[in-house]
């Protein structure tokens, strides 16, 4: 695999938009091509160059090209929309919807991600080493086919409403989590190392969540048993779980929310 | 005197049109028919003091300047900004909007309404779950059960109940209030919940979990004694009514969309009337605040696919609150000019927002003095839409009504279309120049 | 003492919209409605100024007895430049503040003056 | 201004030119025999030309369609409309915004698209969104199923107050046409009910569908509007509709045209041609309609073709929405409007996979082949309902091509529309001329505008759509990827004599005009009614009657049809 590093020169207080910073895009150019396609300030056209200094070589194909960003983008958004292969590395921060609609590959970001990342996700890797903004692997938008295969690693807290409408793959908070998580969703395995605000699992028809303590439980979740180092969409916890069923505020709620016993 | 009937009254989402205005040497000397509100707004057209020229912040305050050199002014800031503002519209005609929108389109910037900070939230929860909703006239002929979530219409909407819902008599309520039931929730007991039947007093913040209750109840599940602050019994006889009722409404007010879980609350309220419709039918209707904000959101989305805070600076409509609304944008510093129509955001905006308004170049179309003509650069006085100058409106259920003209404006005064326009040709006169 | 500050609409407020000028703009919105129980406890009588305070700022505002009582710990403020002194700019990403529902703590300022919004907004955003 | 298209390949059907080089003369915006002077020429050497294409029924404007477009912005992300060349920007793949909507149809070499059902307390909402539909004419149809004045009169058996009160709401709404949605079953779905069969009873106002359809019927003739009623029966979607759908066509037999036009116009025929009685044994009773249909004068229909896309189904058939809710779970809009009619939304995925749905595509198509005389089966899908109308050229396609609609059986969809339907063993294939009819000269016929709409002979419009399809090179049973092609843009785009489009690109926006229709009745009949109508408005409407009409203001460019009923006493 081969890397494009792109090194911050600036970051405009408007924003960029970068849908242009993907592999897909790199592959088979030259650094100085990559140095001149568009990026987005506002409403005016300029070029990837005139934020970043970009070296190194691309790959010849989106799966063997992998993105190097050195210093903060927090306020770039829409890098690594739509990857389906390849990799991304970011030093920093990361701005709003990173790796939206995101097929494949893999992306780390070193420091945290502003809200709306990874949106309607379908496959691919994801670790961020910090913490994750409101909506992290959401449905867009009025969509109810949210984030549908791949898995999301957060090591440090989440915002609220993450998962939305999730339809499956995992998604995984080593630290606390805020309210929402796993709104209406559908499918697929939420795991919450840490605290869960109130509401978690509001709405959810299917799926599986998993929290290691919560701030309340909605009126819709019915406990189900309690069960001793459960093992849950194959794999295995310690200590005792109590188990709930729900979101029944819904008639078809078939989700299932498990809260470890402290 | 000129007696003018069936006005529209310009102030709230109820858009009462049966006003009676009598007007003597240009002077408004009743209002007949209008509430508080209205009344107000009607007797505020014989304030003095009007300004009519625009006024421009220099080194040592405001001083006059000609309506040319404003829209020069206001055209050379959009077109130099990379993200510019249109914030407001919610006091204006459609027929305002639509160039307000045009002209969002022409310089690449973002245009947003008061529904950001007001329904918004009530938007993004129908696009999740929908909008099982009915005109107010359906309400007046058959509702026996009206629910009134976080709005206090004796406050907000005063002739809301007398017009619609607890007193007239309808087609199949011959008998008018003795045929309807009201139940208020809350978290106060407010003036609206003293001439309720039953009233609820929630917990502030829990609006959520109450509705989770109730939907858990009518879906044969089991609830814990206390939810929200409210006893289970309570919980359930509320529900019973609900369910038996022949025609039940719910009107939900700010007080869901801006307590903690703004769109899930109005989100799950959504998915309770959805679900009463199994049992009787059920509706809901939003109590939206000012007169215009519906209509804005009407053409902004016939226009543009989306109902506000709408993003043109790509050349095409992007739409994601909380990202493109007005309190984000400001307050991460997003946008670098903002131009305000018929809004107040310096008095309606969290400081940290107001902070960058201050900052960056500003300016606003307003007719009266406000916090935001304070703040901003830049103040075009306009006439007064709906009072001033005829155009549609849209009401809270979206039945779009011809205000009424009733009076001249002070010689001088441009309605907001026509500065609007004026500011539109020359914004492209720059831009062909450039 | 700590409480949930509700900030809103009223009529008062409503009617003074085209009198944004005038003092009766200041009298209908940089008020503080207090469940009359809890006044007690402060001791705070009508027409006290108060200090309201939030994670993010405080204001002075003048206390008034509540008319839609009882609610214990809950205060109003007129949704208003004095109340915006105190509301959350936090969205969670819909893109509304946080108007209600806000933890706030208020203490009796009786020697404090209400601003006037020009003197409020000078004082915020030195403009 | 004058024009002179030469050399085309000409398909008239009104003026019986089928496939004859003949140059179109267009002066002042009216195709004429002569031109006078200097003009511009446009050689269309084969090339396809048509008349502009009429669109008889597509919900593309309007308060519902704004609610659709409203309820669902991943449909507006799906497919962005940049702003470029001095055209608006815009957004929707199955409920495109105003603007696009407008250049849309334009690029497709549409000229006039009426929007069929418009509430009337809502006609302000349409004729401001019609006036940002630029390019194309256009009208609207207001409701009349639930109206209250309407069943209060047929209940008093007064068919001339009636007939006066129809001509009033026309006029008040600036409408065209008489729409009929699920005849009493939007006013029982105030209740939460429906009305399914035409002699249910409509709650509280002691009549039946089948005398709301016929009592309409009647007086539509008696008004001599230019179309018929317009017409969407009683249990649409269901299994086993197909017997209401007859029995309420069977209603209109007997009433006497006023216009030499059929009295009838059912609307979306494939949601109303089910057999079965549950979606297990659902089958297509497209033969039998089209029975029904070969052997009768009074009824033209269009298919409500499905297209097999995730559309957004909107309509004014408030309970038929609650039920496919119900199936699918999707978001559900309602909106029932008070004394008129009871819209309703929800998301649509037709999938090819499913095998309902698969029947439901091919019954569309079927209508359209056992349906001898096009002019009796126009094409629409109901757009949105069916599918987007930017799959016309698609539809155009299947009908001109029997291997490719065998690829469609074999290959892309369910079996199931194989044993469900008779479409396999349909081997006729549409000529350029039947494309001709049933995308513009039937509707032009069946709305009674064939006068100005739907042809090229002299004295009508100068609309005209030129394509990029060379009838003597192109054989469309086997060509029909360049048949679907060659209709999705035209080469030309000609409006009252304009160049529109050119080479697919929009080259102007003109405002198009916006027909409605003002039968005048009786002096006296008009004043008495009145009198009820506005007693009728204090009690229950919530607006006061002097704000209800819709200002002219509201029609940019409104073109008024007076017609003479003042026979009607």
């Amino acid at each position: 695999m081969k890397e494009i590093i792109l090194k911050v020169i600036s970051q405009p207080t408007v924003g960029l938009e970068a849908e242009n910073i993907a592999p897909k895009v790199f592959a088979c150019k030259s650094s100085m091509e990559i140095a001149g396609l568009p990026i987005y300030e506002g409403n005016r056209e300029r070029r990837l160059g005139d934020f970043f200094d970009v070296s190194g070589e691309a790959g010849e194909a989106e799966a063997e090209t992998r993105i190097v960003i050195e210093g903060d983008v927090r306020l770039t958004k829409r890098i690594g929309q739509g990857m389906r292969a390849g990799e991304i590395h970011i030093k920093g921060s990361a701005g709003m919807h990173l790796g939206s609609k995101m097929r494949g590959g893999k992306v780390t970001v070193e420091g945290d991600c502003e809200a709306f990342c990874f949106q309607e996700m379908r496959g691919g890797v994801v670790h961020i080493k910090g913490n994750a903004g409101n909506y992290l692997g959401s449905a867009t938008r009025g969509n109810w086919r949210g984030m549908r295969g791949g898995t999301i690693t957060v090591d440090g807290n989440a915002g609220s409403e993450i998962a939305t409408f999730m339809k499956g793959g995992k998604i995984h908070v080593k630290g606390d989590c805020a309210s929402f998580a796993g709104v209406h969703m559908n499918k697929g395995f939420i795991v919450i190392d840490g605290r869960a605000e109130r509401r978690i699992g509001a709405e959810m028809i299917g799926g599986t969540i998993v929290a290691n303590e919560v701030e309340a439980m909605l009126a819709g979740f019915k406990p189900v048993e309690t069960v001793k180092a459960p093992e849950i969409e194959s794999e295995k916890f310690t200590g005792n779980y109590k188990k709930y069923s729900g979101d029944h505020a819904d008639s078809r709620a078939k989700g299932t929310v498990w809260v470890k016993i402290q | 005197m000129e007696i003018h009937t069936d006005v529209i009254c310009p102030f709230c989402g109820t858009l009462c049109d049966d006003i009676e205005v009598h007007v003597e040497n240009g002077r408004v000397m009743e209002a007949l028919n209008a509430c508080k509100l209205g009344n107000a707004k009607f007797m505020s057209m014989n304030k003095k003091n009007r300004h009519i020229v625009p006024m421009v912040r220099g080194e040592d305050g405001f001083t006059e300047t000609t309506i040319e050199d404003a829209v020069e002014r206001v055209a050379r800031m959009l077109v130099d900004a990379k993200k510019p503002l249109l914030y407001g519209w919610a006091t204006t005609e459609c027929e305002a909007q639509s160039v307000g929108i045009e002209l969002a389109e022409e310089v690449g910037g973002v245009i947003d309404s008061c529904a950001s900070v007001c329904h918004g939230p009530s938007v993004l929860a129908i696009q999740d779950v929908g909008f099982p909703s009915v005109t107010l006239g359906e309400v007046k002929n058959r509702a026996d059960l009206d629910i009134y979530w976080g709005s206090n219409p004796m406050h907000a909407h005063p002739r809301h109940m007398s017009r619609y819902s607890r007193y007239p008599r309808g087609y199949f309520r011959e008998r008018g209030q003795q045929d309807r039931t009201v139940i208020v929730i809350d978290v106060r007991r407010t003036d609206t919940a003293g001439i309720a039947d039953k009233f609820l007093q929630v917990s502030p913040g829990d609006d959520y979990e109450l509705v989770n209750a109730f939907r858990t109840l009518l879906n044969g599940g089991d609830i814990p004694d206390e939810v929200a602050g409210i006893a289970k019994k309570d919980i359930a006889s509320a529900l019973e009514l609900m369910k038996t009722c022949q025609f039940g409404m719910l009107f939900f007010g700010v007080g869901l969309t801006m307590s903690p879980g703004k769109h899930r609350n109005i989100d799950n309220a959504i998915s309770l009337v959805v679900d009463l419709n199994k049992y009787t039918k059920f509706n809901l209707i939003p109590m939206r605040g000012h007169y215009n904000v519906t209509g804005f959101s009407e053409v902004l989305t016939w226009q543009s696919g989306f109902p506000f805070g709408v993003d043109y600076t790509r050349g095409y409509p992007q739409y994601n609150p909380g990202e493109t609304t007005s309190v984000e944008l400001l307050s991460r510093g997003e946008v670098d000019a903002v131009f305000v129509v018929g809004s107040d955001p310096a008095a309606n905006f969290p400081k940290k927002a107001v902070e960058h308004l201050a900052k960056i170049p500003s300016a606003v179309i307003e007719p009266h003095e406000t916090p935001t003509t304070y703040l901003c650069d830049l103040n075009i006085p306009s006439a007064i839409a709906g009072i001033e100058v005829e155009g549609t409106a849209y009401r809270m259920d979206n039945v779009p009504i011809r205000m009424r003209k009733i009076m001249d404006a002070p010689a001088g005064l441009y309605s907001d279309r026509e500065i609007l326009e004026m500011i539109l040709l020359k914004v492209r006169e720059i831009k062909n120049g450039a | 003492m700590n409480v949930t500050l509700i900030t809103g609409r009223t009529i008062k407020q409503g009617m003074v919209i085209e009198h944004k000028d005038s003092t009766m703009y200041t009298d209908a919105n940089a008020i503080c409605e207090f469940d009359p129980d809890d006044m007690k406890k402060l001791k705070v009588s009508e027409g006290d100024t108060v200090e309201v305070s939030s994670e993010a700022g405080a204001v002075f505002v003048r206390a008034v007895k509540s008319l839609q009582s009882p609610h214990k710990n809950i205060i109003f403020i007129p949704m208003g430049p004095w109340a915006n002194q105190i509301t959350s700019p936090k969205t969670d990403s819909v893109g509304m503040p946080s108007f209600k529902g806000i933890p706030a703590s208020v203490k009796l300022a009786k020697d404090k003056k209400v601003l006037t919004y020009p003197e409020l907004l000078k004082q915020s955003f030195g403009k | 201004m004058e024009l002179e298209i030469k050399n085309g390949v000409v398909f008239d059907p009104l003026n019986k030119v089928d496939g004859e080089k003949k140059d179109i003369l267009i002066r002042d915006g009216r195709i004429v025999e002569k031109l006078k002077g200097k003009h511009d020429v446009i050689d269309a050497s084969g090339k396809l030309v048509m008349p502009g294409g009429v669109e008889i029924h597509s919900h593309f404007a309007g308060g519902k369609e704004t609610a659709g477009r409203m309820l669902r912005p991943e449909d507006g992300a799906r497919t962005v409309y940049p702003k470029r060349n001095g055209l608006r920007s815009g957004s929707g793949y199955s409920m495109p915004s105003s603007f696009t909507a407008g250049y849309l149809y334009a690029q497709m070499g549409y000229t006039m698209c009426n929007t069929p059902a418009m509430p009337p307390l809502f006609a302000r909402h349409t004729h401001e969104e019609l006036g940002d539909v630029p390019i194309v004419d256009k009208s609207a149809y207001p409701t009349f199923d639930g109206n209250w004045f309407v069943m209060r009169y047929l209940k008093e058996g007064d068919p001339d107050k009636l007939a006066a009160c129809v001509a009033w709401f026309l006029r008040a709404t600036k409408g065209l046409v008489i729409k009929i949605v699920n005849p009493g079953g939007t006013e029982n779905w105030g209740w939460g009910k429906n009305a399914v069969g035409i002699d249910d009873p409509v709650i509280g106002f002691d009549v039946t569908p089948a005398q709301i359809v016929k009592g309409l019927a009647e007086v539509n003739e008696r008004l001599k509007l230019p179309h018929s009623i317009h017409l969407h029966p009683n249990n649409l979607g269901k299994p086993g509709n197909i017997e209401t759908t007859v029995e309420t066509l069977e209603l209109c037999r007997e009433v006497k045209s006023a216009n030499a036009r059929q009295t009838v116009y059912l609307t979306h025929a494939q949601f109303h041609s089910f057999g079965g009685d549950s979606w297990k044994n659902f089958e297509s009773k497209a033969d039998e309609l089209a029975k029904y249909i070969n052997r009768c004068d009074h009824v033209v229909c269009d298919t409500g073709n499905v297209t097999l896309d995730e559309t957004t189904t909107m309509t004014s058939d408030g309970p038929m929405e609650y039920f496919l809710h119900n199936l699918t779970h999707l978001k559900w809009v309602n909106k029932d409007v008070e004394l008129e009619t009871a819209p309703g939304i929800t998301p649509f995925i037709y999938s090819r996979k499913n095998p309902v749905h698969s029947v439901q595509w091919a019954i569309g198509l079927e209508l359209a082949l056992l349906i001898d005389d096009p002019f009796k089966v126009l094409l629409a899908t109901d757009h949105p309902n069916g599918g987007p109308f930017t799959r016309y050229p698609r539809i155009i396609a299947w009908l001109m091509s029997e291997p490719y609609r065998r690829y469609y059986m074999e290959e892309r969809v369910h079996k199931g529309a194989q044993k469900g339907s008779s479409l396999a063993t349909l081997d006729r294939e549409y000529t350029f001329s039947d494309i001709a009819v049933v995308t513009r000269a039937g509707q032009a016929k069946a709305l009674g505008l064939s006068e100005l709409k739907g042809h090229l002979g002299v004295g009508a419009h100068g609309d005209v759509a030129i394509y990029d399809i060379d009838p003597a090179q192109v054989d469309p049973s086997k060509d029909f990827k360049a048949v679907e092609k060659g209709f999705a843009k035209t080469a030309y785009t000609i409006k009252d004599g304009e160049i529109i489009v050119k080479d697919g690109l929009i080259r102007a926006t003109p405002q198009g005009r916006t027909y409605w229709a003002n039968p005048v009745v009786d002096h006296e009949l008009d004043r008495e009614m009145l009198k009820d109508v506005e007693q009728y408005f204090k009690k229950y409407y919530s607006v006061n009657l002097a704000n209800y009409p819709v200002q002219k203001e509201y029609l940019k460019r409104g073109r008024e049809i007076q017609i003479d009923a003042r026979d009607v006493k």
